[in-house]
């Protein structure tokens, strides 16, 4: 079991360690490393749900007769570029963020929504307020 | 011979790995990362041979050329206050 | 034990070793320097694992585009985490607890790793794929044939992804501002950064710089034959035009690319993915059905079509991550 | 066993030695500046040697042409990265180690 198993479990451990950050970790650049690290984790498990003992590369050439699967490398080779993209749009709400709040702190952010409540401020023009002071 | 080196190439990427864990500092790690990396070129090239497909040295070549931009970049983005014009400078960030 | 899982284990201790250490990083570059690292080593496991085509992206979009971003970000926001507090633990922990005990459970139900004999092995697509698309679509790459002709229709919806999610960037950040003209043109280095150390970059990327080019341009059109496609290109010729932007200066990146002639490429490609499955269909094919692009040869049609998708799949990959790179350097900038 | 696979053989073990000496050093090395030395030296070394020793063993001229191109981008970038990264150190003020200090 484990000597056939332990290449998924690693892969699961690299998911679980990407869940946790991004779930714990307040700093919103911090949680969308975390979600690399667990997207790592799936590709890689789909990968090798495809390896073959023994195969190649799925480029047919002569003499080799054992190839690994194609279709998970292509599902994933469009998901890492998908994924880097996805990352963009993540690091630019981010920095829109920092630009509205003045941290990328997931605590600081929400502290200063519930302060602009309690003191009756509309949100977003508290906000642009603070932002233009710092 | 080949599994040889390849067994070194694991050794020494693990004690690259080492020190880019214990840092201590930026730069330390920079170094770390960038020994790192020539040593997954040579994987790559090794390990084609190893398993007998050595016709997929295109990687090899990639490796090489994103290490360098890897490395670039970091001492672009980590020296200068305003990071993308160039022009105007700051301390050290 | 085999080479194969020998160095497969190391790879995978130094992969959670490096993914430990990154959580536990406070210093957010370091972290983000280290997470290069880590995909560095999953592109090298990817290699062991036989997904060459995956490891070529994996390099290209990790190490070349994706730390580039966070670094620049970083750069523009805050760059140390604060302490994670102890109530925010529990949460986490019981996550992982849950999800972690549920794929443990699952995993026991997967088929031996690596296994002849595993459903997708056994699945009839395989054949497919591996054996009959060597007459059907004629060339030895199969990830090539599978991505661009098989699942053509899948990869155009990939295509339109990327392409929205450059648009959301481009709407968050702003859009291209063309900078102020009174800015000195050549890129001055900081006042005690000798100009020595700018010379050597210099000379050397723009040295490197043809070179990248041509291998981004020889990625995409060795795709049938070896690893290599469109995606793969388009991120190669993105990180060597983030390498320019880099040491020459967005002024001058943004000089040899203007952002309108970017946009009409980003465009450029998608059109052209989706005019070819218009054009299939007007001649009596179905959407993307390159075999009557050359009526009596189908091979020669699949390669005039994988060829066509390919390229505009490197166009609009590399216009897009271009464009996202010159966003968040151009926010940089405008500040 | 003809020649030349007793020479890619001596080339090889020189280039892993010389990888794993760099290794050695970039950890046991008590600053910075002495750990760019063992890996700014180590590297094009060991790589070049290394290369040139599976250049030896290749039999297709596009393989050899493959290596000679990584051996090329190399011998360019690794020396280029050392190089800036120290003297960034240097301008940093990262400090440097005397005899007697402790290990950094």
């Amino acid at each position: 079991m484990i000597a056939s198993h332990y290449v998924y479990w690693t892969f699961f451990a690299l998911m679980l360690i990407g869940l946790y950050v991004v779930i714990s970790h307040g700093n919103l650049l911090k949680k969308l490393i975390g979600l690399t690290l667990f997207q790592v984790g799936v590709f890689l498990f789909y990968i090798g749900l495809g390896k073959r003992d023994g195969g190649s590369a799925p480029i047919i050439s002569d003499g080799v007769e054992v190839y690994s699967h194609p279709l998970p490398q292509v599902l994933i080779l469009t998901a890492i570029v998908v994924g880097v993209a996805t990352l963009a749009v993540g690091l630019a709400l981010a920095v829109r963020i920092f630009e509205a709040y003045g941290t990328v702190e997931e605590d600081e952010v929400v502290e200063r929504d519930r302060a602009d409540l309690a003191t009756g401020h509309d949100g977003h023009q508290a906000a642009g307020r603070d932002s233009g002071g710092s | 011979m080949i599994f040889a080196v390849m067994v070194a190439l694991l050794v020494t990427m693990v004690l690259a790995l080492v020190r880019a864990f214990m840092g201590p500092g930026l730069y330390n790690r920079i170094l770390a990362i960038n020994t790192f990396g020539t040593k997954t070129v040579l994987f790559v090239a090794v390990a084609g041979f190893l398993f007998g497909r050595p016709e997929f040295l295109d990687i090899g070549i990639l490796y090489a050329l994103v290490n360098f931009v890897a490395t670039v970049a970091v001492l672009r983005l980590t020296h200068l206050q305003d990071p993308w014009s160039g022009t105007e400078g700051g301390e050290a960030g | 034990m085999t080479a194969f899982s020998l160095i497969n284990i190391v790879l995978l201790a130094i992969l959670v070793a490096t993914a430990v250490t990154i959580t536990r990083l406070r210093a957010l570059y370091e972290a983000a320097m280290l997470a290069a690292l880590f995909s560095l080593v999953t592109a090298c496991l990817f290699v062991l694992l036989d997904a060459l085509d995956v490891a070529f992206t994996e390099a290209a979009v990790g190490v070349g585009i994706s730390t580039v971003l966070i670094l620049g970000v970083l750069a523009l926001t805050r760059s140390r985490e604060a302490v994670t507090q102890r109530r925010r633990r529990l949460p986490g922990v019981a996550a992982v607890l849950l999800v972690g005990g549920t794929l443990g459970y699952a995993s026991l139900d997967l088929p031996a790793f690596g296994a002849a004999d595993s459903p997708v092995h056994s699945h009839p697509l395989t054949e497919v794929y591996l054996h009959q698309s060597q007459e059907a679509v004629g060339i030895p790459n199969t990830v090539t044939s599978v991505l661009a002709s098989y699942r053509g229709l899948d990869t155009l919806g990939e295509l339109v992804v990327v392409f929205t999610a450059g648009l959301a960037v481009v709407s968050l950040l702003g859009p291209l501002r063309r900078r102020r003209p009174t800015r000195p043109e050549r890129p001055r280095p900081i006042a005690d950064f000798d100009l020595a150390d700018y010379r050597v970059i210099r000379v050397v990327s723009g040295g490197l710089l043809p070179f990248v080019l041509l291998f981004a341009l020889y990625v995409l059109f060795h795709g049938e034959y070896g690893p290599g496609g469109g995606f793969q290109a388009g991120v190669i010729f993105a990180s060597g035009f983030v390498l320019y932007g880099l040491v020459f200066g967005l002024d001058r990146a943004q000089r040899v690319v203007p952002h309108a002639a970017l946009w009409s490429l980003v465009t450029l490609g998608l059109l052209v993915y989706i005019g070819l499955g218009m054009a299939t269909m007007l001649l009596g094919g179905s959407f993307l059905d390159y075999d009557v692009l050359a009526p009596g040869n189908p091979a020669t049609g699949q390669h005039l079509g994988i060829l066509v998708v390919e390229t505009a799949i490197g166009i609009t990959v590399a216009s897009v991550m271009t464009t996202i790179f010159f966003s968040f350097a151009g926010r940089g900038v405008s500040r | 066993m003809s020649v030349i696979e007793v020479l890619s053989g001596v080339l090889l073990a020189a280039g892993a030695l010389a990888l794993v000496s760099g290794g050695v050093g970039l950890l046991r090395f008590p600053d910075f500046y002495t750990r760019t030395h063992a890996a700014s030296v180590t590297d094009p070394a060991g790589a070049g040697l290394i290369l040139i020793g599976l250049l030896l063993r290749v039999d297709a001229w596009d393989t050899a042409v493959r290596l000679l191109i990584i051996l090329l981008f190399l011998t360019l970038t690794s020396p280029t990265a050392t190089h800036i990264l120290a003297h960034a150190a240097r301008r940093d003020g990262v400090p440097m180690w005397q005899e007697g200090d402790r290990r950094r």
